[in-house]
């Protein structure tokens, strides 16, 4: 099943910044949306802003957006907390890190590895973790551990696993 | 024949699934071959069960099972057409001759309608109900005035609780509600018209008529004669056939119960066809009826119009107030004039509203502070509703329910900001103008747009609150090339400093 | 829904002739035949509308045809709640209270959709927008047209039209379209978009007028703008 | 020694003739006692508000007045007597003509040349009048010429010197 571009992907003004302030703003929202809509169809976490660009550029009506309004739309996002760079790529938070450590946690508790170590590589075997970024999955493990529930194990300097209380 | 009810709207009040047919005024009626003054004009209804006469001051009606025939005689000159008609009057239908009575209360002129049972020997008047409104017995011989002072002192009935004289015929204290004791006031005759019909004897005992003659002063003779032969015949066929209760109102869940297998497929059978010509002819209908209520509505609205400019005393209050009421309750478009005596009860709902709304707004996550101390009335609308979600409330009635906010002394007032009709708390309007200051300071030189991201209040509300603060020189404005950016106004600073200097 | 004409009822320069009519003509017994007239009138609608209440209640057309009715003859039936404590207006007992509400609710609606896409049109959305946005097959334009005329005493809400299609437009903010900005909408709505070369071929304004138009347009957020063509072409707002 | 320019320089609202009519007066004040501090420093006399307006434009936070904001400036001036238009410029009373005429006088009694006849020309000996303004000077011998202590000389109806009583 294909993905199913919103309509205004196909509104030849979605590709220019708008100068009207207010326009701009529902302008950032909607590229915001579109960008996250898609990350989740494509299980998508990361993105080149200068290279995978065709996600900026729709080919069919031949419009495309300029570099320095694809940095202000993840500037944007961003500040928005629904993405965040990892040095050079961005990374899409269409499922945030507190959501990933809230189904983290479930899924600990449910098989019953309180307490124990477990391996960055044991964890990809909660349900939808699969795939799991390395950079959100961390991100996730941090939320816990603010949280108090769990403890990254660290073995001669190395880190070796995860501990959940 | 008998007597009926009336409605308040006096139309005969119909029985369960009983459809009018056919109306028509201007119809006097002889009892027998003689013409009563009583029934000099009026109006005759035609339903499918009976055949109704009904004027201000009576209310009859024939069941049509006991009509044998009706003759109709073509009007010639003066004299109009009249429809003749032979009642069976083979004593089938005992009944207690029942006159229905209407008076109007000289106090609260508020319409009352009375029952005197009067069987046939003997006129007894059972003592007449007090008015419904204002609870005063209203024989008509006493002028009543809302300021019992005016009457002598010793007729008025002084209260033995409050002292207070009240109107003679007050059952209880007006002030205290303590009741008088009521002096046992002998029923008087009722008014004088129905007087008049005893003195000259031509009351008769209704079961024995034995015809009627309708006449149409004003025409329609025709197609009601051929009204009423359809629905003779409808009759006919009906005691004939299995004597079928046809249920034939749309609202089924009223509906009799029915006989059987046979019954149910006609009575679905009629009813599609029924549903079908009505909505089909429920168009024309509503056409033909929306022409007779145009005109009586412009007769109501011109009379509005003069009435707004009569001095007081032409229309007296009471009835200027009933008016009012009726044109308020049918929501004429009455001159805002007029309008704005409105009611008193129609206050009270108001202020009812108010208060609801008021409860609303105290609600931390419907607090005006949220939107910066503004709402627009439309948004307030949308909200309102919203969380009321049965039993809405019209814009109309939200409109007059804010206006009553200052006699609530609510800390909420209606203004208008920017052209746009709105509701603004004076404490949370201060505290967003305060928060918009902290902005400023934070980053001086943000446009509105930036403001209302900031604040998260609209744009419009920010620019409202800006123009205030830009009145009361806290904060100065920069043209930029592209966008307008406020800062606070530092002017006086700068002049203070440069003194200090240069002193 | 104006008035029938009384606002425009001139109290001035005639008052002294009206009295001396008026107290001729307004008796009591003409006023009280008058309320004779009403009841009646009421008896007959209530009647009318206890027949025909189902026609009402489930046909759109009917109903909105029924309160275009009461409204070209100066009664509003929308105007009061159903509850008012004087018993229910005469209106709500007459349309039953689902009907103030489907209308009241229908309004509130309004309201919302136009605030949810405001910034992305400016305040300012078709009829058909909304009526897309709301998703409901049943509501037709007039259904709309009897909700916004509803609104009318709160103020902000208005219908407008422009373009040859006399295409009718919400409009949910105050704004003050100029005629060279309804035009160009106008167009906009025919053709697509608006670019100078299209407007001056069309209208031959000289490029002064043309630019501040657009310029106007811009900054009230009434068209997108799109800097991608061969020259700048603006666009009316989509329902995103 | 630079000059040092007042803080409002640099506050943006400054080039914006400001709506509310109270800030507004305190901006016409501050832009007054800005241009005489300016002149007085810069010993500039005159200034053509058409030509020499760096004065009213600050590069580095890219804001101008404009030329109406000017002419309403030197108007507020003019009716304030710190200044008035000599046909095309606009003198600057950075020091009034009363106060020119003042010391004037002090330094024509301080050097007894009472009752002589000096020419304009020896007049700008006193001190601080090296470079005074032509006109300036005139504006000061009127001042002390209505007190009654000097009178224009005029040989064959052109003016020679001026005579101090």
């Amino acid at each position: 099943m294909s993905y199913q571009y919103p309509k205004a992907y196909s509104y030849p003004p979605f590709f220019t910044k708008q100068p009207n302030p207010q326009t701009w703003q529902s302008q950032l929202q909607l590229w915001k949306d579109f960008i996250i809509d898609w990350s989740k169809f494509h299980r998508a976490y990361r993105l080149n802003p200068t290279s995978d660009i065709d996600l900026f550029h729709n080919q069919t009506i031949d419009r495309r957006l300029s570099p320095q309004v694809i940095d202000e739309i993840l500037k944007y996002m961003t500040d928005n907390g629904s993405g965040e760079f990892d040095s050079k790529e961005f990374v899409i938070y269409w499922k945030s890190p507190e959501e990933w450590a809230e189904s983290l946690y479930k899924w600990i508790e449910s098989t019953g590895q309180i307490s124990r170590v477990l391996t960055f590589k044991e964890l990809k075997n909660a349900p939808d973790f699969n795939d799991i970024d390395q950079f959100v999955l961390r991100k996730a493990i941090q939320v816990l551990s603010k949280r108090g529930k769990a403890q990254i194990m660290k073995v001669d300097n190395v880190e070796a696993g995860v501990k959940f209380f | 024949m008998e007597t009926v009810h009336k409605t308040a709207g006096g139309r005969p009040e119909l029985a369960v699934g009983e459809t009018s047919i056919a109306m028509h005024a201007g119809i006097a009626l002889y009892i027998g071959d003689s013409k009563t003054p009583a029934f000099e004009d009026g109006r005759s209804y035609l339903t499918d069960r009976a055949l109704y006469y009904i004027n201000d001051r009576a209310a009859l009606g024939l069941p049509l099972r006991s009509i044998n025939a009706a003759e109709y005689s073509a009007g010639i000159l003066t004299r109009s057409a009249k429809i003749t008609v032979r009642i069976d009057a083979s004593g089938k239908h005992k009944d207690i001759l029942q006159m229905q009575w209407k008076w109007v209360c000289p106090i609260c002129s508020h319409v009352n309608t009375a029952d005197l049972a009067a069987d046939n020997d003997n006129i007894d008047i059972t003592a007449q109900r007090p008015c419904v409104v204002c609870g005063i017995r209203s024989p008509d011989t006493v002028k009543a005035s809302r300021k019992p002072a005016e009457i002598g002192s010793t007729d008025g009935a002084t209260c033995p609780r409050c002292t207070f004289i009240n109107h003679p015929s007050m059952p209880e204290c007006e002030i205290c509600g303590e009741p008088l004791k009521s002096r046992n006031l002998a029923p008087k005759l009722p008014p004088d018209s129905f007087k008049a019909i005893l003195n000259d004897q031509q009351l008769h005992d209704f079961s024995q008529v034995t015809s009627i003659r309708l006449s149409f002063r004003q025409g329609g003779d025709k197609p009601f004669y051929s009204k009423l032969q359809s629905a003779l015949r409808n009759i006919s066929n009906c005691n004939s056939s299995t004597n079928l209760a046809t249920e034939t109102s749309i609202d089924t869940g009223r509906s009799t119960p029915r006989l059987g297998i046979h019954a149910l497929e006609q009575l679905s059978l009629q009813q599609r066809a029924q549903t079908s010509a009505i909505l089909s002819g429920a168009l024309g209908d509503l056409d033909s009826l929306m022409q007779h209520a145009g005109k009586v509505v412009e007769v109501a609205q011109n009379l509005a119009k003069q009435m707004a400019i009569a001095p007081e005393g032409i229309v007296p209050k009471e009835t200027q107030e009933r008016f009012l009421e009726q044109a308020s309750a049918m929501s004429l478009a009455v001159p805002s004039s007029i309008s704005r005596n409105v009611t008193s009860n129609a206050h009270g709902y108001y202020r009812e509203i108010a208060r609801d709304l008021a409860e609303f707004l105290s609600l931390p996550q419907n607090s005006l502070r949220n939107t910066g101390g503004i709402m627009g009335l439309a948004d307030l609308y949308a909200s309102y509703n919203r969380a009321r979600s049965l039993d809405l409330v019209s814009p109309h009635d939200l409109l007059h329910a804010v206006e009553e906010f200052k006699n609530l002394d609510l800390p909420v007032s209606l203004t208008t900001v920017a052209g746009v009709k709105v509701i603004q708390s004076e404490a949370d309007a201060r505290r967003a103008q305060q928060n918009l200051l902290k902005i400023l300071q934070e980053c001086p030189g943000s446009s509105v747009i930036q403001l209302a991201i900031k604040s998260q209040y609209s744009t419009a509300v920010v620019s409202a609150h800006l123009q205030i603060l830009e009145d009361a020189a806290r904060v100065c404005l920069d043209r930029a090339p592209t966008v307008l950016q406020y800062y606070i106004n530092e002017f006086d600073s700068f002049i203070i400093s440069r003194e200090t200097i240069s002193a | 829904m104006s008035r029938l004409g009384l606002a425009s009822f001139d109290k001035s320069a005639k008052d002294a002739k009206q009295f001396s009519d008026l107290s001729s003509s307004l008796n009591q017994s003409r006023f009280k035949e008058l309320a004779n007239q009403l009841e009646v009138f009421q008896a007959a609608l209530l009647q009318f509308a206890t027949e025909h209440r189902d026609e009402i209640r489930n046909s759109p057309e009917f109903r909105s045809k029924f309160i275009n009715m009461c409204h070209t003859i100066g009664v509003d039936p929308l105007a009061t709640s159903a509850n008012t404590n004087q018993g229910g207006s005469f209106w709500a007992s007459l349309l039953g209270r689902d009907i103030n509400d489907y209308y009241f609710q229908l309004a509130v609606k309004v309201v919302e959709a136009c605030r949810a896409t405001k910034d992305k049109n400016g305040g300012l959305m078709s009829m058909s927008d909304i009526i897309t946005y709301l998703g409901n097959s049943n509501i037709t334009e007039s259904d709309i047209k009897n909700a916004i005329d509803s609104l009318h005493p709160l103020g902000g809400f208005d219908i407008i039209e422009f373009g040859s299609k006399r295409k009718k437009m919400v409009r949910s903010v105050p704004m003050q379209l100029s005629n060279d900005q309804s035009t160009l909408l106008g167009i906009c709505q025919n053709i697509g978009y608006l670019s100078k070369t299209i407007i001056s071929d069309n209208l031959q304004w000289n490029n002064l007028r043309i630019s501040s138009a657009l310029e106007d347009l811009v900054s009230s957020g009434l068209v997108w703008i799109d800097l991608q063509a061969t020259e700048p072409r603006y666009y009316l707002p989509m329902l995103f």
